[in-house]
């Protein structure tokens, strides 16, 4: 039973993280309808250039602030320039076009991140302690063995998670971003440009991708396979739904708990390996029933 | 010289007290009427009176929370638009539905799908029947370009013509499935003077040439008057009409609803 | 399509010489129609067939020897068909313009006692149904394109198609049938009527022959040396006499092809799909053809617009002296060919004329530009002339003589008189029989001699071409008795930019004098040019340079005239600049811009007589109505200048 | 310019709808394909053949597969690796346990891949656009494991990977380069050519009509459920097939990851630069794909400056991603359209339309 929480657990704290990479997709695709396939090359770009400033800023006097501050710029700049040179050309565009446009924004990225910094595996230290703790040692005997970066991890993204939600219901902006979702001209008339509006969505996103990329980055070190979690993302969405922040975190928890016990307790009947397909499978069984996902929104295509 | 005044068969299509809602909102409450053979009908009403949904529910797209249509002295409830299709009933639509991607000629072929049957292999070798075929239906959409006289533009894709001749392409289209019953969605919206007149022409020489009965959405009063046999109109998905043209101009409470505030 | 047994004759008639075609040349393609999307063909046994059963339906309807069938529509290959049906029942086809006005038809209905009309669609039969109260003989009306008849019950009314059905069945009935009645056709029968439209008098139905038309087809044929495997789009009505010998006889005859546009819109569409070897059209086609040249070429990039301006200038240089075989600079033949590859050639293609082997004009002068610009891009474009009367075969330009203002030299068969004032006589193998049902006006356009009076006034030149200069009801002569023909001389004239009006004098007197409007815009750049400072119109109209311009520029003209032994005497003595432009508003134009010449002779009676009593200058005081509708005088002593004048050619031999 | 239409008229309607109706454009072929098949044996060295001409064609094909169901019929597809793993796979398990033609293998790896693609497709009659996509990627994830961890497929070699005898038919052998080339030349035009015949046929018609607009196509009788499907099937066959050259004619021995997302990815790349919904298209965008990677790795030397092939390969990626955004905002319709452009202006020349 115990070993069993253990898995859960560590199961629902990757999930966690995955919630996190599908919060950046489901941001852009609130805002601007655009199914976003570089968020993953936007983490490993955010920790590359992050791991890298702290490598060269390590003498100054606060070398996580600073190379922090920095990448956050680089972010902004990065969705200024997304914003310029893909949205505001493919505008009106079929949404499956832009989607591949964002296939090779995720392609450019990668290349020109592991241009600029280079392609090894980086470990990336900001202080989170290593050391693994147990917990719910009342409930079972021998309690429960976490990683607290873990735990810290989780904590980080839960708190993003509930900054994000406020911020969509309740400030003006946020609002605004869900009626661009809606429809354009909605979101013209409440006085906010569009392309501002899709410069902050990206920026937000890029921001949530380098808290993603830190929390990973450090738990696994920073590297090329950073952009694969992405892929992982994916299925969170399809079970989560595109448009709901909340069906981000839920089925990011699903996927994760999925898959971990999936491959713990079924693994071992088809020789193993099967996280690596299962969480999709999942999504596309989901699908066939629910296409909208959990929190979807239903479409009524008009004639 | 003297014209044969043409004959109005029995019943082909009926709607029995069709209601429809999406999710809270009501489209169509309780409308029933009957479309004779060889009719022109008209349905008229005040934006979101509900009469695209009327021809929705009509082709299928839409499925009525209840309420039920009688064609061709079938009843059916549940219908897919392919369905409806191959029963005969073909349809234009509000606001252009033309495949943008493909030439005045392949869109009015794609009207004719249904009657083309050759298999997946002589396709592929585009040998024999499928062949033979291609040229066969070619001929018969000739015949619809012609009767339409867009010979000019056969082969400019779609996308490129004028609004005018986007319409009428159209309508090409949907007769090319050469259906009993054709159901056009404002056929002449955002058309000029004479752009309407031939468009109204072509109406109903489809009636007459081919004895298709017609139900058709249109704003243009005027156009209706002289296009229709019959007229019924809609306000907020509630049928307050339903007579002649004349009948229609005098009746008080369509007066109120529709031709008083539009004109 | 079943093939019938093919009536033969020992006649050479039309329908005789279409039904020996399917013999000769049975396989081969006689007349295309695009049609459903594509080029819809008959063989000429096929024809031969249609034009059979057509007949017989015809007959089985009462239509007879004598029977004259009127033909409304677009050129259809159904109508083209209908006139070798009639003919073969030894009746008469009267095309008529599909445009004409009810009038018009009623009166050529009545004229030509029509009991048959064949038409193309809805449109011609509801104008039929229309007159057909006021045309008692009118009985029965077949129509081709049902689209739209299914209602019409009048018992007037048949389809071609039931009509065909009907010759089917009388055919089965009647084997030998249509030989027999071929049989009677005899080639001095009429063939055809074909109504002028008369501008002032009633139309006249022109009657012609058989042989008239076969004879003048072959005449073409070897002077154009076109054979059988020629390509013709007709698109041009089929009431016109052009349409009808190059799109019915002459394709009979030579057994060449006849292609009928889908519609009137696609034509330009349809003529680059057929791109006919053999091409006639009235210079306002070609003129519309040019504009849109130039305007399309306005938006290309400017490497398109560089090249076709560069090879352009080549081409008007030295493209019509290559196309010819004359002599042209080594440098020039070199850079054609390229212009050819880059410009001209796709640009033929693009016109649909890159198979054209020669194409004709005429009915009114063609701009010199034009002729230059199509004769340039290696199109032989050469002028015809003729009329109804003659089934347009008096003259025509042979290959390598294409010159601007002959209209070349007269066909085989053809003999031209120039009777006093200079008007034309013809006497052709394509002449009229008759003017149809009216004697009279028979006779007085024959002379007795049988020379056809054509009217217009010219003369034949030193090769041997003919020249038109004017109508020969203007042209008058000077004392000496020589020829004076103002329009010829003013148009000469007006060629020069400088030159806006002029008006001409000499008839009755004993030699030419002109009065010259400049052209205000013209003259005032070349003064400009010339540093010459002028305060306005009457005072550059004053100055003694302009006059010097004005001088050289009729000077040119009098050498030219001198070329020409009959107009070596109307060269122009003396001149004088008006002080103000001849003006609609001041009645001295008509609307059109033609000059009054009474008018104006009479209006300015003091300046003419000034022009001959030798006097240097001469003072004069009009009134003229301004903008505003105000009038007031201009007052002004114009100078009088006398010009050289060169002997003829002739004078110096003497 | 060189189009010389005059005088080409249409007399039938087989002519007029002809794959190429304009006399020009048989001659230009006709070069083409003798180019093809005699110009490049006569000229070509190993290396070519290798690095070029054979991954070009095979690549073509795929290619040309896919576009039949993104370009043509609208679906987005990211397993195009997954079918082309399945075709490989089952071809080679049809040869080592039935022992049976290797061409007939091919097919029938073929076939395999289309069964995959009708299943996998099942999901695009409820779903669209990217949740297709996605979709797809699972198929692409199942299949990379299926091939990893299921040793029956691998006929249970330790490590996993696959070696196989060059291809012989009916005691030819295809072991040389100039041979395997003159093999997929074949394959690629027999099916090219069933390509051209399927879009211009009534099923490519109601593909596209799918595409543009799918409820107007049901309205006026085009089975989604049909179109979907056919469009799944066929395309999958082609890749499939394709799957099966790659791994026997041009790799000759591969590992699972041999058609991992990545070849997805680059073949969809081929379709977008290559042009979406064009049979050429296709063919242009494998050549570019392919090619650009050789242009880039020789271009520093040509420069005179060396540099790491990391390098080099992001680079690649950079210039790939770059391009591609470069097409979707700039010509959506790729080379293809290009191609297509300057076509339209030789025909008007010197006319600018």
């Amino acid at each position: 039973m115990g070993f069993f929480v253990e898995v859960l657990i560590s199961g629902l704290m990757a999930g966690v993280l995955y919630s996190l990479v599908a919060l950046g997709f489901v941001l852009i695709f609130k805002a601007s309808g655009v199914f976003n396939f570089a968020q993953g090359a936007m983490v490993l770009f955010a920790a590359l250039t992050f791991v890298r400033l702290l490598d060269i800023l390590k003498d100054t006097f606060a070398p996580i602030m600073l190379s922090l501050l920095i990448t956050i710029v680089a972010m902004v700049l990065l969705a200024m320039a997304v914003e310029r040179m893909v949205l505001r050309p493919l505008v009106n565009q079929p949404g499956i076009s832009l989607f591949m446009a964002t296939l090779g924004i995720a392609y450019f990225l990668d290349g020109f991140g592991q241009t600029l910094w280079g392609s090894d595996i980086y470990t990336l230290d900001v202080g989170i302690p290593k050391d693994s703790i147990f917990i719910l040692e009342s409930v079972f005997e021998g309690g429960v063995l976490v990683a607290s970066e873990d735990l810290i991890a989780t904590v980080i993204a839960g708190l993003l998670v509930v900054t994000l939600a406020i911020f969509f219901q309740k400030t003006r902006i946020g609002r605004a971003l869900r009626a661009v979702a809606d429809d354009h001209q909605a979101a013209q008339s409440i006085g906010i440009p569009l392309n501002y509006i899709w410069v902050i969505v990206w920026t937000v996103a890029g921001l949530v991708a380098l808290v993603a990329g830190v929390i990973w980055g450090s738990k696994l070190g920073v590297q090329f396979s950073l952009s694969l979690i992405a892929l992982k993302a994916l299925p969170v969405l399809i079970l989560g739904g595109f448009e709901s922040v909340l069906g981000a975190v839920i089925g990011g928890l699903i996927i994760g708990a999925g898959e971990k016990l999936s491959e713990i307790y079924l693994g071992p009947y088809v020789g193993g390996g099967i996280e690596y397909w299962f969480a999709y499978m999942l999504a596309l069984g989901f699908l066939m029933f629910r296409p909208q996902g959990l929190f979807g929104e239903v479409h009524i295509d008009r004639v | 010289m003297t014209i044969t005044q043409r004959t109005l068969g029995s019943t082909l299509l009926k709607v029995d007290n069709i209601s429809l809602a999406f999710g809270g909102v009501k489209a169509l409450t309780d409308i029933s009427f009957e479309v004779k053979e060889h009719e022109i009908l008209a349905i008229i009403g005040p934006n979101g009176a509900g009469k695209s949904s009327m021809l929705n529910v009509i082709n299928g797209v839409y499925h009525p929370n209840n309420g039920s249509v009688t064609y061709k002295g079938v009843q059916r409830k549940q219908m897919r638009p392919h369905e409806a299709a191959s029963q005969g009933i073909a349809r234009t639509f509000q606001n252009i539905a033309l495949f943008k991607g493909m030439s005045v000629l392949d869109n009015i072929m794609t009207g004719r799908t249904l009657k083309m049957k050759a298999g997946f292999l002589s396709q592929c070798l585009y040998f024999g029947r499928a062949r033979d075929e291609e040229i066969e239906h070619r001929l018969k959409v000739e015949e619809i370009i012609d009767f339409l006289q867009i010979q000019s533009i056969r082969k400019t894709p779609v996308g490129r013509l004028p609004y005018g001749l986007q319409k009428r392409v159209e309508l090409g289209r949907a007769l090319a499935a050469e259906p009993e019953l054709l159901l056009l969605d404002e056929p002449m919206a955002g058309m000029n003077i004479e752009e309407k007149e031939d468009m109204s022409r072509f109406v109903l020489d489809v009636n007459d040439e081919f004895g298709t009965t017609i139900v058709l959405i249109e704003h243009d009063m005027g156009v209706v008057m002289d296009l229709s046999d019959r007229v019924v109109v809609l306000d907020y998905g509630k049928k307050i009409g339903d007579g002649t043209p004349d009948e229609i101009r005098n009746n008080q409470e369509v007066i109120d609803a529709y031709l008083g505030v539009s004109h | 399509m079943s093939e019938v047994s093919i009536p033969r004759s020992r006649e050479d008639t039309l329908p005789a010489l279409l039904f020996k075609n399917a013999e000769v040349r049975g396989k081969k393609t006689a007349i295309r129609e695009k049609d459903l999307g594509i080029w819809q063909s008959w063989t000429w046994s096929q024809v031969s067939t249609e034009v059979a059963y057509l007949a017989c339906g015809l007959a089985a309807k009462g239509f007879s020897r004598g029977n004259n069938l009127a033909i409304i529509g677009d050129n259809r290959p159904r109508l083209y068909w209908s006139f070798a049906a009639s003919q073969t029942l030894g009746g008469i086809p009267v095309p008529l313009y599909q445009d004409a006005i009810a009038e018009e038809m009623i009166y050529v209905f009545n004229d030509a006692e029509i009991e048959f009309a064949i038409v193309e669609d809805q449109e011609q039969v509801d104008k039929l149904l229309e007159i057909m109260p006021r045309c008692n003989k009118l009985k029965h009306i077949v129509y081709d394109d049902t689209r739209g008849m299914r209602h019409y019950d009048n018992p007037a009314l048949i389809s071609y198609d039931e009509l065909r059905q009907l010759g089917q069945q009388y055919l089965a009935e009647h084997a030998d049938f249509l030989s027999r009645e071929l049989d009677q056709c005899r080639p001095d029968d009429i063939s055809v009527i074909l109504y002028t439209s008369g501008t002032t008098s009633k139309p006249k139905g022109v009657c012609l022959s058989h042989k008239a038309c076969i004879d003048v087809a072959s005449g073409d044929m070897s002077f154009d040396g076109y054979k059988d495997d020629g390509e013709i789009l007709s698109y041009l009505p089929m009431a016109w006499v052009g349409d009808h010998l190059f799109s019915y006889a002459q394709s009979i005859v030579a057994g060449f092809t006849v292609n009928c546009p889908e519609s009137s819109e696609t034509v330009m569409i349809d003529m680059k799909e057929i791109a006919p070897t053999y091409y006639f059209a009235p210079p306002r086609v070609f003129e519309n053809l040019l504009t849109t040249v130039t305007i399309r070429m306005e938006d290309a990039s400017n490497l398109k617009k560089w090249l076709y301006r560069t090879f352009m200038a080549v081409a008007r240089r030295s493209g019509s002296e290559i196309m010819d075989g004359k002599r042209a600079p080594i440098l020039d033949r070199v850079l054609y060919a390229i212009g050819n590859l880059f410009v001209f050639a796709p640009l033929r293609n693009n016109l649909g004329m890159s198979r054209i082997q020669c194409a004709y004009t005429g009915g009114a002068a063609i701009g010199p530009d034009l002729y230059r610009f199509y004769r340039s891009i290696g199109i032989n474009l050469k002028q015809l002339y003729g009329q109804t009367e003659t089934l347009a075969y008096v003259c025509k330009q042979p290959n390598g003589e294409a010159r601007l203002d002959t209209v070349g030299s007269p066909m085989p068969g053809v003999d031209i008189k120039v009777a006093d004032k200079g008007e034309i006589l013809v006497k052709s193998p394509g002449l009229l029989k008759e003017y149809y049902k009216n004697p009279e006006a028979t006779q007085e356009s024959l002379t007795e001699d049988g020379y056809f009076r054509t009217g217009d006034a010219g003369f034949v030149d030193q090769d041997g071409h003919l020249k038109i200069i004017d109508r020969a009801k203007d042209v008058g002569a000077l004392t000496d008795g020589t020829m004076f023909a103002p329009q010829f001389l003013e148009n000469k004239l007006k060629f020069f930019p400088f030159i806006k009006e002029a008006v001409c004098f000499g008839d009755k007197r004993d030699n030419v004098t002109a009065f010259i409007n400049i052209e205000m815009e013209a003259v005032g750049n070349w003064a400009e040019r010339q540093g010459l400072g002028y305060s306005g119109y009457v005072d550059l109209a004053s100055k003694a340079e302009v006059y010097d311009l004005l001088a050289e520029c009729i000077e040119q003209v009098n050498a030219d005239l001198a070329e020409e032994d009959s107009l070596a005497g109307s060269q122009i003595k003396r001149f004088l600049i008006l002080h103000k432009e001849l003006d609609a508003d001041d009645d001295e134009l008509t609307r059109t811009r033609k000059v009054r010449r009474g008018f104006v002779a009479e209006k300015y009676g003091v300046l003419i007589n000034a022009l001959y009593d030798g006097s240097d200058d001469c003072f004069i005081e009009t009134q003229v109505k301004f903008e505003d509708g105000r009038t007031g005088n201009i007052a002004a002593t114009l100078a009088i200048r006398d010009l050289k004048t060169v002997a003829a050619p002739s004078a110096l031999a003497a | 310019m060189f189009y010389r239409e005059a005088g080409q008229f249409k007399t039938s309607y087989q002519s007029d709808q002809a794959v190429f109706p304009i006399f020009q454009d048989r001659i230009f072929v006709a070069l083409w394909l003798l180019a093809a098949f005699v110009a490049v044996p006569l000229l070509a060295n190993e290396y070519m053949f290798r690095a070029i001409f054979i991954p070009v064609i095979i690549m073509s094909l795929a290619a040309i597969g896919l576009n039949l169901l993104v370009g043509y019929c609208g679906q987005v597809s990211l397993g195009t690796g997954a079918f082309m793993a399945v075709g490989a796979y089952a071809a080679y398990n049809f040869m080592i346990r039935a022992d049976l033609n290797p061409l007939i293998c091919f097919l029938l790896g073929g076939l395999c891949a289309t069964g995959v693609g009708v299943v996998f497709g099942i999901p695009s009659l409820r779903i669209k656009g990217f949740y297709l996509a996605v979709a797809t990627l699972a198929l692409q994830f199942f299949t990379d494991w299926s091939f990893s961890r299921i040793d029956w497929f691998t006929n249970y070699t330790p490590s996993g990977s696959i070696a196989v005898q060059p291809v012989e038919v009916w005691g030819f052998v295809f072991d040389s380069p100039l041979r395997k080339y003159l093999l997929c030349l074949t394959v690629l035009v027999i099916f090219t050519v069933i390509a051209k015949n399927i879009v211009r046929g009534r099923i490519g018609r109601s593909w596209m009509a799918t595409r543009d607009m799918d409820v107007a196509a049901e309205i006026i009788g085009i089975r989604p459920v049909y179109a979907k499907l056919s469009a799944f099937a066929v395309s999958s066959f082609f890749i499939g097939v394709a799957g099966a050259l790659w791994a026997y004619v041009h790799l000759g021995s591969w590992e699972p990851l041999a058609f991992d997302i990545n070849v997805s990815f680059s073949v969809l790349f081929m379709v977008i630069i290559g042009g979406l919904g064009s049979i050429v298209g296709g063919m242009l965008g494998a050549a570019f794909i392919t090619l650009l990677p050789l242009f880039l790795n020789q271009l520093p030397l040509w420069l005179g400056f060396n540099m790491s092939t990391a390098m080099v390969s992001h680079l690649e990626f950079m210039i790939f991603g770059a391009l591609i955004i470069f097409f979707l905002a700039v010509e959506p319709l790729g080379l293809a359209r290009l191609w297509q452009l300057a076509k339209e202006k030789l025909r008007l020349w010197p006319f600018p339309h």
